[in-house]
């Protein structure tokens, strides 16, 4: 039971599972972005897509948090300690079912995170279910019935509640995809990815053969230089947004490094909150508390 | 020596405030204060009410009965009139006000009056009202309020309404000075408690025509006093243990009485931290964050805290339901997180500004699944600061969610005491089993803890909510589930074997009636244990500070052989006396219980204890406090 | 404490609150509307916007329910008993913040409730904290010091989860108010009508002056009356949405009722759903199920 | 007499269908059946099993031992060639395959295989693990899958991947052929589970080769059958329970192991309904809803709830944790809301697709502050059935949530047995007090159940989570909240005084030596009661049926003076015998626990007793199952 070196984990999404895509290709971004492994923590959700961290061949660490709330367990580990590359993995119904409300709440602290969507119409591991992105009236071969509900706009999700950097890949161009990710990671804010990812188990229709057919890259310039420009590009993007059905666009469509991080943010109440953030502070000397709060009690004496 | 004195009005008509400066003031004279604020679950135009008790030793509790009622509005007369037995401070102008026109008095309360008066062959106005109490022997100060306050907007040649909120200070000063206390200790107070330079022209003129209208009565005299002295409430106390402790991120989502700890923290963000090594002081920033929800609330503090960073939230019922599981994963991998839980009136919304101890049982199970939680209950302020710093001492040690309990009734209750109670010199701080090297987090060991590496200082850590193996990887493997399951659950072994079962329970006394209790009635009991041994009777309080793990040896040999055991809770179900009895068999003989949501008061206390011992009533149910 | 006679609510709002303008809007129309009191049902969430069902001068019933709830328990009244007018009044962190996920998903469904946000910019119940409303850099005089959290754009929000009825309008203007409260409970889908309220006590940015010279009516045609028209109009909506600043247009900004409502859709399964819904259906004949389950047992039979 | 049975082999493979196949075919030939099923937290690839003991009389349990391991796989033989006693069945091409080849094989188990192996001087191939077991008397049937298959291919003319599913079938029928029993059940049991004609055919055929392969062993004959047998796990009894006790509205979230139950009734969300004034029958519909999440899940039963329907969710404990506010509401509410809650390996996200019973004290105890709940736990299918019923009366009835507690190991269980013991004429619909006239919600009565009006049929229906007066609205009167909050509490005696005991708790057995248990474990127990008696052990089952209002005097009387007091549960701290403890003031004195996520088998747990009885050990930690 204790072994002694670490054994490696067996992967165990289906075969053909667009999971894979996404795996390789965050991996290729992250060594060839050059990020020093214990500067990476992978969070995740629950879901077929919650294992990745666990699946990833590169010496990073991971935390597979709760269905829903990878966001709220990344921004913990983010802020406490500002100088790690926190990337998120959630499935669609993990980051906008249950998780829908720290989906947009995130998205107003533009916080310097990546959050990865594996958009696989389904909720995989719990066999099929409709996930908030499957579309109206669609019976993937897990239903007994066609889907009753409206599917979400992601992207116009992310646009509306203050992603500064919003793109769509597909999870079996594993270099666009890679591609894709280190822009994301690279992005100074809150950047999400959408990633289209077929789940042969169980949706049978939008399946590789199905996007092949549909997907085009965009090209244009989704970035705003200037603020003055923000309401153009993001107007473009919203209207994008609304393409599918017989051609999808993948790429980026929105981006914006002109807000502020929410890092920044705290800078202006904590001017050393970079170099000197939570995680270095020291809290004890010699077993006795290194915090000084004779001024906060002073400030209650009567007498 | 005790005094009693209640001050009321509207919420939002500056209660507090004044109420804050009277006490300092009267504390400045050298006395202790303990004052307790009750308020509508409202912004405005609802009544809210201090009750505060002045002694010449610490105190912890206050009375229903008051010596003195300091009322500016037709409702605090109403609401309180049968309360007291000294003064009744009143507006003359508002003798006509009947009971039934005050709209926002709830119709429940506005029929009880009606009744009363009704009964004592009265009608129903504030002068009615008066007139009852004078007739039980109460002096009555009658105030033309808009007079004075005339006089004061005259002086300034302002318009009245911009000194109407002098009139809370009016009644403060009317009050005054029957205590017969230096003037100068009031006028220093208001100085040093309002910013706003006008305001303290305002109020001080128009306190110095309140501090007229009446005499010396009490003959308060000024003491000599040791050191100094605080004035602290349980909100604030509980975050300056914290920021000693080494919190260094808090997140909160919005909920009374919870949040005005973390609104304390972010305001107070930037601390001075010794260097450990070069021994130089610097700012540093403790990270606040107002979360969405209290499940991105409990999870972001579990984030945190992987990193190595001393991690809380606060809140009270409704967000604490929404964290349960969030606590199951912290248990699940072993996360030292401190959640602050304020207990208000439940369940549900219940009542969202009052107090309660009816959480207690969900909060020792909250979250699904077994695993450690220690779960510790705070009785006065003084305790509030050091079992913040023992919380979050004790998450790390064990590696697992400690839950710190602590009600409203003293959250938003303040006491005046001496300053080095609270010198944290001498608190420790205890990180538990740290290491820096990489290697499996959950190293199988005899007392369950095993080495924790940080995020970002190690790298291959894993965590997950799922079981797991020692590298923190899923495993579904029957064997590894038997031996990672105890060894977390060993924890609360070595917990229980390590600290001392003394620091987990107060025992204070040696009588035969053993009084049961947690929380805030402690301050009741010990406040009232002297005037019970002059009745001759002997009680010992037994005061549960930490019910998980529970101090099961000592509670249970302290509760053998007693005469009576008479649980004394905030709640329905004596749910304190219900977790002792899961751990020792032994269940209480009587109970004195209320949970009409205001605090348990030391008079109605005394009376109860009185009756369950000299009649032998099974159970009491208390109800004192509008 | 037994009163036979029920007495009246004290209405505890702070004198001026904007939620006074709400409630009268909201009053005249469902009297305008001729709807029958039984018939509608008054769902809130918690916040002083919360407790608009108590203080409602029309005999309707209402349900006071959890912070950031509202929209699920009117979920399952709504779905239980089809024939009820439901109306669901929220504040902007009650609706916005903890409850974004149900304010999201509910967009799929289109279940036919109405939706009213009492936005403000701040949590008023506990004190003015900043709502998700509230604009980052803002600091109303409740704060410490400025919002440090942009602010979530509720329209597009609204309009990206599926809306299918989007407004906006102002409490201090009643009559306008209770104009888009009728259109949007006349509205077959879900009705969203975003209400900017002012908050005298916490929110001195957000007044009644600022807003007053800041405001103009809308003047063009929101609504879908083809499929076809649908990207056009929404991406004329989403557009607008983005409209902040020295021009705030109030009015609909979106309408379709091309869209099947939920109850539509469950009608596809359960083709008598309006007139024998569950609430109608009788459970119990002499003590003993009506409901006869032998077929299902049937078809479990080994012999 | 009774046979145990295994069958194994990846996830997606169809395993499943061949237990239920295999299973239905034997009960066909008039044998009771129990079948238990293991599986990963994994879609595709994983390690999944299902054990099935076959018994002339009904059997509520499975052994760790099995008389016959069906394989086609090398994993299922390295996980399972140790538990065998007289049959391994496996496919010869993979006779070389090591176990350190294995890869979805998790390295904790293939650590411990190849011990296993190597301490017996073998190797650590498939070959290896046979040989183990043959030295051990177990007889190996060598199986040629590949082979066989090919010739189902080329009969149909189709490519090998083809007929790949029917792969399970053949072990299946291999094995049917040891038992001696007709063909001719084996095929008419393939034919009605399949609706494709095709596989039909391509399993028929494999069977008829499968069944060559070896000669009836035990020589299990027809028995003959009267009246209906019916097969059931327990996601669709439950379903099927609610049904028919009314439930009109379910609101889910998808989650292991509860979810099947929402998807069989949304399956069949059109049913019969019976009009009870014309007597005419005519289609209804059940509204199902897929939430986003459980807070949305439990919220919207309750306001469907309102409305005057029956209504009902179902979970396990991570969508439990999130519910704890909503319980909260309804329990401040009085609403008659049903909260089916499956178990399964906890705390945290734990072993999804495992069993246990450590959320006990959770359920009992979630949601912050004091309101009537009432939990029940169902120990077998057939009461899963009637509990359910059970449940939907009970909320109404109490105007409170009830909690109806099912396990993964009934739920993904299946039983065979009498359609008549699920025969419903009997089963009453007590909808409790109920008022079609406006008033007051919430009036104050003796036994705090108020006339209930439902919203739609009444008009001016107010309800708030806050406290309120008894027309619903908001009050934070002391006086009201007093007699409110006792309102609410009355109910909780009330229903303890109206449910007989007897329906509480089930006492079978009258020993000396008590087995206090509850769910699950009634079935092992019940299955070893006559062994132990021969062994010279007799016992008393206890099986705690409700957990709230607890039927104390029963237990209590009943497990005074007895000799032994074994506590038997799926968990760590022995829940139901703190529960008990708790209200009885009496302890276990030994206990049988096990939390590894597997059921508790019948031959350990007899093992277990007599260990506990004969060789006095206090507690016995079972862990069998792989
Ligand atoms: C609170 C909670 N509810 C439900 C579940 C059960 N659950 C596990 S995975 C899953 C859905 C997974 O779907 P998705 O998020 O789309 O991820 P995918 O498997 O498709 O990658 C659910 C509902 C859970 N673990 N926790
Ligand atoms: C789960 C939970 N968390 C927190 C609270 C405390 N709380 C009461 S009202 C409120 C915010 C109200 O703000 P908003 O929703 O904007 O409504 P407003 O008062 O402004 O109308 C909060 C956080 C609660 N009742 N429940
Ligand atoms: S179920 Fe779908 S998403 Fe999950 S592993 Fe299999 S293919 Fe991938
Ligand atoms: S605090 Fe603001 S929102 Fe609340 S009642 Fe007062 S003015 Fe209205
Ligand atoms: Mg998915
Ligand atoms: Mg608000």
């Amino acid at each position: 039971m204790q072994a002694l070196k670490k054994e490696p984990v067996f992967n165990d999404w289906c075969p053909g599972c667009g999971d894979f895509g996404i795996i390789r290709a965050e991996e290729m971004a992250v060594k060839e972005l050059g990020l020093k492994p214990e500067e990476v923590v992978l969070v995740s959700g629950i879901g077929c897509s919650g294992k990745i961290p666990h699946f990833f061949s590169l010496p990073v660490s991971g935390v597979h948090t709760l269905h829903g709330r990878a966001l709220a367990f990344a921004t913990g580990v983010k802020l406490a300690n500002p100088s790690l590359k926190v990337i998120v993995n959630v499935g669609d119904g993990d980051g906008l079912g249950i998780g829908a409300g720290h989906f947009v709440n995130t998205g107003r602290r533009n916080i310097d995170l990546t959050l990865i969507v594996h958009d696989n119409g389904v909720y995989g591991l719990t066999k099929g279910q409709a996930s908030p992105t499957l579309r109206r009236g669609e019976k993937p071969k897990s239903l007994p019935r066609p889907n009753i509900n409206d599917a979400v706009n992601v992207l116009a999700l992310a646009i509306s509640s203050g992603y500064t950097f919003v793109a769509r890949s597909y999870s079996y161009d594993v270099l666009f995809t890679k591609e894709i990710i280190k822009a994301a990671i690279k992005h100074k804010g809150l950047a999400v990815i959408d990633i289209l990812q077929p789940c042969p188990t169980y949706n049978d229709i939008n399946t590789k053969e199905w996007y092949d057919k549909r997907l085009y890259k965009l090209n244009w310039d989704p970035v705003v230089k200037d603020p003055s420009e923000r309401d153009a590009k993001m107007a473009q993007a919203l209207i994008k947004s609304q393409e599918w059905g017989e051609k999808i666009p993948i790429g980026i469509f929105y981006q914006d490094e002109t807000i502020p991080t929410y890092e920044e943010r705290i800078l202006q109440n904590v001017p050393n909150y970079m170099d000197y953030s939570p995680a270095v502070q020291e809290i004890v000397a010699e077993k006795t508390p290194t915090t000084d709060i004779s001024k906060l009690v002073k400030a209650k004496r009567v007498v | 020596m005790r005094l009693s004195w209640m001050i009321g009005g509207a919420q939002g008509m500056g209660v507090d405030t004044s109420a804050n400066i009277f006490g300092n003031a009267v504390a400045r004279a050298g006395y202790y204060i303990y004052g307790n604020r009750e308020y509508y679950s409202n912004i405005k135009g609802r009544h809210s009410y201090f009750n505060i008790t002045i002694s010449d030793k610490m105190v912890n509790s206050i009375s229903h009965r008051v010596n003195i009622l300091a009322s500016f509005d037709a409702e605090t007369v109403f609401q309180h009139f049968n309360e007291v037995s000294d003064f009744i401070i009143y507006d003359t102008e508002l003798e006509s006000t009947k009971a039934e026109m005050v709209k926002s008095m709830e119709w429940e309360i506005t029929e009880r009056v009606m009744e009363t008066l009704k009964g004592d062959g009265l009608g129903t106005t504030v002068k009615d009202a008066v007139e009852y109490a004078k007739k039980r022997g109460v002096k009555v100060i009658p105030v033309r309020y808009n007079e004075v306050l005339k006089k004061v907007a005259d002086a300034f040649k302002v318009p009245l309404s911009a000194v109407e909120r002098s009139r809370n200070m009016i009644a403060a000063a009317v009050s005054y000075s029957l205590l017969g206390l230096d003037k100068e200790l009031l006028m220093s107070s208001i100085k040093d408690s309002f910013k706003n330079e006008t305001f303290v022209k305002y109020n001080t003129m128009a306190v110095e025509e309140g501090l007229k209208l009446a005499q010396n009565v009490y003959n308060l005299k000024r003491l000599e006093i040791k050191g100094h002295r605080v004035q602290l409430d349980g909100n604030t106390i509980s975050a300056m243990g914290k920021l000693a402790g080494g919190l260094r991120f808090q997140s909160y989502y919005p909920i009374t009485p919870a949040s005005d700890e973390s609104v304390y923290i972010e305001a107070n963000q930037l601390l001075d931290m010794k260097d450990p090594k070069t021994g130089d002081t610097r700012k540093g920033g403790i990270v606040v964050i107002q979360s969405e929800d209290e499940l991105a609330a409990v999870n972001m503090a579990i984030g945190s805290a992987l990193t190595g960073v001393r991690s809380a939230t606060a809140t009270s019922g409704p967000g604490f339901s929404l964290m349960a599981e969030g606590i199951s994963w912290a248990g699940m991998n072993e996360v030292p997180v401190v959640v602050t839980y304020y207990m208000r009136g439940a369940p549900s919304t219940g009542l969202p500004t009052r107090s309660g101890q009816a959480d207690l049982e969900f909060a020792l199970n909250a979250g699904h699944g077994e695993f450690p939680k220690i779960v510790l209950a705070s009785g006065d302020h003084v305790e509030i600061f050091h079992d913040a710093i023992w919380a979050l001492n004790l998450a790390e040690k064990y590696q697992t969610p400690v839950i710190h309990v602590i009600e409203k009734a003293l959250a938003n209750a303040y006491s005046v005491f001496d300053e080095e109670l609270i010198d944290y010199s001498k608190d420790v701080i205890e990180r538990g089993e740290i290491t820096d090297k990489a290697g499996p987090r959950f190293q199988i060991t005899e007392n369950g803890i095993s080495p924790r590496g940080f995020l970002g200082k190690v790298s291959e850590l894993f965590y997950t909510g799922d079981e797991h193996n020692i590298w923190g990887h899923i495993t579904e493997d029957s064997e590894n589930r038997k031996v990672m399951y105890e060894k977390r659950m060993k924890k609360l072994d070595t917990a229980d074997k390590e600290i001392p079962e003394e620091q987990r329970v107060n025992i204070v006394g040696d009588g035969d009636i053993a009084l049961l209790t947690w929380g805030s009635p402690r301050g009741a009991i010990l406040d009232i244990m002297d005037e019970l041994k002059q009745e001759g009777i002997n009680v010992q309080m037994i005061q549960v500070k930490m019910f998980s793990p529970f101090p099961t040896n000592l509670v249970k040999k302290t509760l053998s052989n007693k005469r009576k055991i008479i649980a004394i809770e905030n709640n329905y179900l004596a749910q304190g006396a219900r977790v002792t009895a899961l751990h020792t068999g032994i269940y209480p003989t009587n109970y004195i219980l209320k949970w009409t949501g205001r605090i348990i008061m030391r008079d109605e206390l005394l009376d109860a204890i009185k009756k369950v011992v000299k009649d032998d009533v099974k159970k009491v149910v208390l109800d004192a406090g509008a």
